[in-house]
């Protein structure tokens, strides 16, 4: 385990970095993707195929294709990156928030898919008893369709994370590769693949990647099996 | 405001460079303007980047085409440009391959494919690629081969295609080859088959880093020309000090 | 104390067309399988919007097509048990009961977890999913959850039907005391003459999406041609009494009417209670002089008022017992027999046991405490 | 003929200990909500696989927990109606009907589709979706589906009660007939004393997963006690007579059973046809002399054999009628009245009226042509 | 409109055969997708968790490591190479069908865990049912488990699909850029955004990717509803 762990400080900083960036890029995407995984579900107006259509484009895209147009688009020159940092004060370009942004987007499709079979598959009985009940729908929701979503919403969550743990190429091509700042497990273990003799400093930053995103794993199949237990047989 | 750690000076670098400049670097630090934050790419997003408001100080590409791309924008620093390293292609098989080459004008490389292909980076778009097409149209042999070609994402993929076995033959930079202990090198292109491989360097526009210029003199110096020397670079400044 | 319904829908192959007043307390909604009992409840409830309609409950519009009123589901304030229980598979039994609650004003909550839980006898199962629990035990749990949400109308789609009858007689006074002491409209489906009778002010008989007839308990349960064939000998007649005395020693109450003195087991109420008491039609035998040495404790004597052929075996024979109206049904045979005819007086029997718990239905008053 | 059950399994807090032997051709399962009747029934249907236990239908052993033998639950040639339908959502009522057939050998079939629809009245909903129908709808063609499977063995859990008298009165006697006329044992799960006692040969009673009692359904049916107070009405006594003579005026039967000759409502059933019937202990009244100008057409003689109080005001004469054992529900008043002690002869005296069609049950014979 | 068809024959060869891929990659994992998606969801077994992590693999790798693998044990020389076309007379590698291996098993995480989800959402009730009807357990699954996870079924062949058409690293590394061959979209996108100037192109073709996608999308939307509307309001 010695070589696994024996890693330089840069490298040190890149697992780190990716578990942030991973995590934040889960957590950040997943009300977003609630949201929108709900209205591609149920809603029914204009425009939805073309919403649909946005969500899955990071899919479609190559990474580096997607990872232009955010350098395009959230840079410091772009006009989402100027909105952000005006109104909000948050900057995207050559920060590890852009890694998280380029990462989250890159799984959005993943977790909107994940999310929505799950609504859909939600007995609407069960919203119309908990209306009757006087639930408003915004409670309906939050009460009864968001936790029979629960197993939908783990997997998406998880398919967020390990996605981020793998991207590379929108986060590369977006904010480049800047230790401590934006080099993800993922760039490092790019770059390494890059250099003569560098195999086997890449296999053991896989490893690295891989052992974090299995712990993912695991604890989401665990936390899954608890909200499936609960509706056993049901 | 996105300038990387206080004050440290950002280098946007080749991907292929890492070895040698992370050496480098050390060496540079800390009375040579190191240690510098190095961000390893493909020269085309790195160019695309400092296009786009890039943090970096120092871009060093991997080829001319970029740095031209960027200084024909304005975005590099007037009179930095430096033409630092050169680099020679060579014709590799795999390690236990009795394939024998003696390269030169008309030689026939598509009998020695046979069946199989030729490795190599991207004709278009990746600068070993590019080389490897002039080379062998310069010595006549392009459209025996241009059909047996496989051409890869970088110098590096083309690399493991034939250390693999996968390609019978490469080719790849000489950095790359002595390195790679499932090749051997069986013939090295003459100079004059192919433009002169030039990976140039330059202090960005917008850099307001005084450690910049420091930094880029450190790169050119005694101690660096031994480093990239070690990895099979040729420096092509003229020696300091 | 009221619910007005007037509507007109498609659904599929199916129309609906239908209307109703319940003016009294229970309004019980009765017909065969298909009929739309389902559609017209869920109308109501606001889970459907029916095509063309008015709905109003209490004084309440919930539903004007026409001016464009539809009052969504959660304001309503309904409670409603439904045919299928619909619990909420990720909530404990406990969760269940108390979801409602969440969404009532604390001024008017009315009803009492713990004494919902002791009626319904599901004590034991609070802690349980209801993936866990048995068919009876998922349709007791969604009767207290519909009741604990405090509802100011209550529907009832066959809410009885996956219980024994131990049960039944169990829930049902609770629901006479939900009808009598709270307020609360009752919209009631069932199959069951039995319980409509006993627990309807108003019957509304479907049929095809229609409404086929409706009106008073007691008128429409004496029509026994309103009701299907198998169904005819559960029809009878309506008797509207008072507790006169109870007979301590022989555990029996004695109930005033208009027809006489009506001898039942012992009732738990009060002397000058009232109390409707239902007499099937089957139960009720006719003789042409008082009988003696028999056990049957209920001789009402009455005038023939007509006599109704019903199939080849069987007559109705309607009774007038001093004002009120009695129904016989009896064969032919014993028709001829007796030379029954039309202004005949006669005597008309009844056993104590006919007035078993599910014929007796005390009417209570004043405020609840459930 | 046969189904033999011996079963041992925990779920949670509830544990069934239960174990029935039913010789007859349709056992019955009687017993509170809770009591663990689909439990039972899921374990001879192969759903849930009991910690110990045996069960064997027709010679074939379908588990042996011992001998590690466990029949999977697609071999067992098993029809179940579901308390909840459980159609298949994604297939048509037709598809959902003729599923099992697939699964049938040809010569192995028995159910005639078309006729079953007919039954069942389902004809108008073969193109739909499950989603699309009313509770009673899907619950008729979860039969249906069951039947048409064609199987040796057929469990139903309540299958009739979410539908109205009407549909009821027109499947019972299918199911009659199925019971009679197929060579198929049924397990039938019900709450209602009147399906029981009308379709039973055996019954066993369930309460907290114990069999409190089982064995011939004129036993059971016999011992009110074993009922819950509310059904003990019901309860009464079961004779086995048969068809005598038809009187086509009167449109009547006339059974002959060791108590004497009965008149009920003109039956289907040629002369010498076995019919049984119940008789419910409170449809009977008791009279020291033979009545007179009295419209009820049954008396039979006999002699009380005991006479036990149930509560204060009832008592439960039993009567012995030329060998048949007769059962009255009487009020404890009348028995004073009347000096009712045991050893007395006395008459019963009973409506043709109460013999409607869900007391008299025709037993079938011969092959069956569904 | 003209711009946008005016291609070169290598770039139609690349769109033709870009569909190609995609389709074949799709349908050839849909087998093995229901396979595991429905052990995963149903089966209890030791290495259940490993098989797991394996199918999550590409997702977590970076693709050019996915790629190197694969050209280590699908490549002329590895194990499964050779097995392949020993038994079957199937060459991977430099071939359209290694393209085709290589986007399938990047979309492979996906597919699975959009089927997974939907057969953890049928009501295992209605197989006891249909098993009670005499039907054996696979046609059980046939008749009723796999039309009940249609909605599933469509959204991960469509992830699959579209995943297809945006991956380029792990094929590129594995099966190189040969045009008609296994250049793809993505790689020729790929090749153009490396050069200087080549963003015209380079969105020419991207642009045609994701209409091709779009189409796709539409088309299994369309499905999934029709699916879906069976089994209406149960
Ligand atoms: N999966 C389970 N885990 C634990 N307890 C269970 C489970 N399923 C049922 N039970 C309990 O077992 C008992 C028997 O249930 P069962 O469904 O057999 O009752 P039943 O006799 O069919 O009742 P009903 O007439 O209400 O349908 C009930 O008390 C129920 O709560
Ligand atoms: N969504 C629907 N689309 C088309 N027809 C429907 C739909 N829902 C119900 N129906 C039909 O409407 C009719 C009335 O259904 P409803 O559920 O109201 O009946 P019901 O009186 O409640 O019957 P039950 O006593 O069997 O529950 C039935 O014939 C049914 O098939
Ligand atoms: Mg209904
Ligand atoms: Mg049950």
């Amino acid at each position: 385990m010695t070589w696994l762990l024996d890693l330089t400080p840069d490298e040190w900083n890149a697992v780190q970095l990716s578990i942030k960036v991973a995590t934040v890029a889960m957590l950040f995407s997943l009300p977003p993707g609630i949201l929108i995984a709900l209205l591609l579900a149920r809603g029914r107006f204009w425009g939805k195929g073309f919403i649909n259509g946005l969500v899955h484009l990071p899919l479609v895209l190559p990474p580096v294709v997607t990872g232009y147009l955010l350098l395009l688009s959230f840079g410091r020159n772009g006009p989402a990156g100027a909105f952000f940092e005006h109104w909000f004060g948050i900057v995207f370009s050559f920060r590890w928030t852009g890694a998280a942004l380029a990462c989250g987007i890159m799984g959005f499709p993943l977790m909107v898919r994940a999310i929505r079979l799950s609504i859909e598959g939600v007995d609407r009985k069960l919203e119309a008893a908990a209306g009757t009940l006087g639930a408003h729908p915004v409670l309906v929701f939050a009460t009864v369709t968001l936790p029979l979503t629960l197993p939908g919403i783990i997997a998406g969550a998880i398919l967020s994370f390990a996605k981020a743990m793998g991207e590379f190429g929108a986060t590369i091509t977006f904010v480049s590769n800047i230790p401590n700042e934006t080099q993800t497990l993922p760039s490092a273990i790019y770059t390494l693949t890059q250099v003569p003799g560098g195999d086997a400093g890449a296999l053991r930053l896989t490893l690295i990647s891989v052992i974090i995103s299995m712990v993912a794993l695991i604890a989401s199949e665990a936390l899954a099996r608890r909200a499936g237990k609960r509706l056993d047989s049901e | 405001p996105a300038r990387a750690a206080d004050g440290d000076v950002v280098v946007f670098a080749a991907a292929s460079m890492k070895n040698a400049l992370d050496d480098v670097n050390k060496a540079c630090t800390p009375d040579g303007g190191g240690p510098a934050l190095i961000s390893y790419a493909a020269s085309s997003a790195l160019a695309k980047q400092i296009e786009n408001g890039a943090p970096a100080d120092i871009f060093v590409s991997a080829d001319l085409a970029w740095m031209k791309y960027l200084a024909d924008k304005k975005l590099i620093k007037a009179g930095t440009e430096v033409k630092l390293l050169g680099n020679q292609i060579v014709l590799v098989a795999p390690k236990d391959s009795t394939a024998e080459a003696k390269i030169a004008e008309g030689f026939d490389l598509a009998a020695l494919l046979g069946e199989g292909r030729l490795a190599i980076g991207d004709v278009k778009a990746v600068p070993a690629g590019k080389y490897g097409k002039a080379a062998l149209e310069s010595l006549r042999i392009w459209s025996s081969v241009e059909g047996k070609l496989a051409q890869a994402e970088n110098v590096r993929a083309a690399l493991k295609l034939v250390a693999t076995g996968e390609a019978p033959l490469g080719i790849v930079y000489a950095t790359d080859a002595v390195a790679e202990p499932g090749v051997k090198v069986i013939g090295t292109f003459p100079e004059n088959s192919h433009p002169p491989i030039i990976y140039p360097t330059a202090e960005t526009a917008d850099s307001k880093n005084e450690q910049a210029s420091t930094f880029l003199k450190c790169m050119q110096s005694d101690k660096a020309r031994k480093l990239f020397e070690a990895q099979g670079f040729t420096v092509l400044t003229p020696a300091t000090n | 104390m009221s619910v007005s319904v007037q509507i007109s829908h498609r659904q599929g192959n199916f129309s609906l067309e239908a209307g109703f007043m319940g003016t009294g307390r229970l309004t019980a909604l009765f017909g065969p399988s298909g009929s739309g009992k389902t559609s017209l409840i869920n109308m109501i409830a606001g889970l459907v919007k029916p095509d063309q309609g008015h709905i109003e409950a209490e004084g309440r519009v919930l539903l004007d097509t026409q001016a464009g009123i539809f009052v969504p589901r959660h304001r309503r304030r309904i409670g409603m048990v439904f045919q299928d229980a619909r619990l909420f598979p990720h909530m404990s039994v406990k969760s269940n009961l108390g979801y409602g609650r969440w969404f009532t004003p604390t001024t008017e909550r009315y009803a009492d977890m713990n004494s919902v839980v002791e009626l319904l006898g599901i004590g034991p199962l609070l802690d349980r999913r209801p993936g866990k629990l048995s068919g009876g035990e998922k349709q007791r749990v969604a009767i207290g959850r519909a009741l604990l949400a405090s509802p100011k109308l209550l529907l009832m789609d066959e809410p009885l039907a996956s219980l024994d009858e131990a049960r039944k007689a169990e829930i049902l006074p609770y629901i006479e005391r939900l009808r009598d002491e709270t307020k609360i409209p009752i919209v009631y489906v069932s199959h069951s003459i039995a319980e409509v009778a006993r627990l309807a002010s108003d019957v509304v008989v479907l049929a095809q999406g229609r409404v086929a007839a409706s009106g008073k308990t007691a008128d429409i349960v004496q029509r026994l041609d309103l009701l299907p064939a198998e169904e005819r000998g559960e029809g009878g007649s309506m008797l509207e009494t008072h507790v006169m005395r109870h007979d301590e020693h022989y555990a029996m109450t004695i109930l005033g009417s208009p027809a006489g003195e009506i001898r039942v087991p012992r009732l738990d109420a009060a002397i000058g209670v009232p109390v409707r008491i239902r007499i099937r039609a089957r139960d009720v035998m006719v003789a042409t002089r008082r009988p003696e040495g028999l056990s049957a404790l209920n001789t009402l004597a009455g005038t023939i008022v007509a006599i109704e052929p019903e199939g080849r075996a069987t007559v109705e024979v309607r009774m007038d017992c001093g004002g009120a109206p009695l129904l016989a049904r009896i064969t032919e045979q014993s028709r001829q027999a007796l030379n029954l005819e039309p202004g005949l007086v006669v005597f008309a029997i009844v056993k104590t046991m006919s007035f078993d718990r599910g014929n007796t239905g005390v009417r209570h008053g004043g405020e609840v405490h459930l």
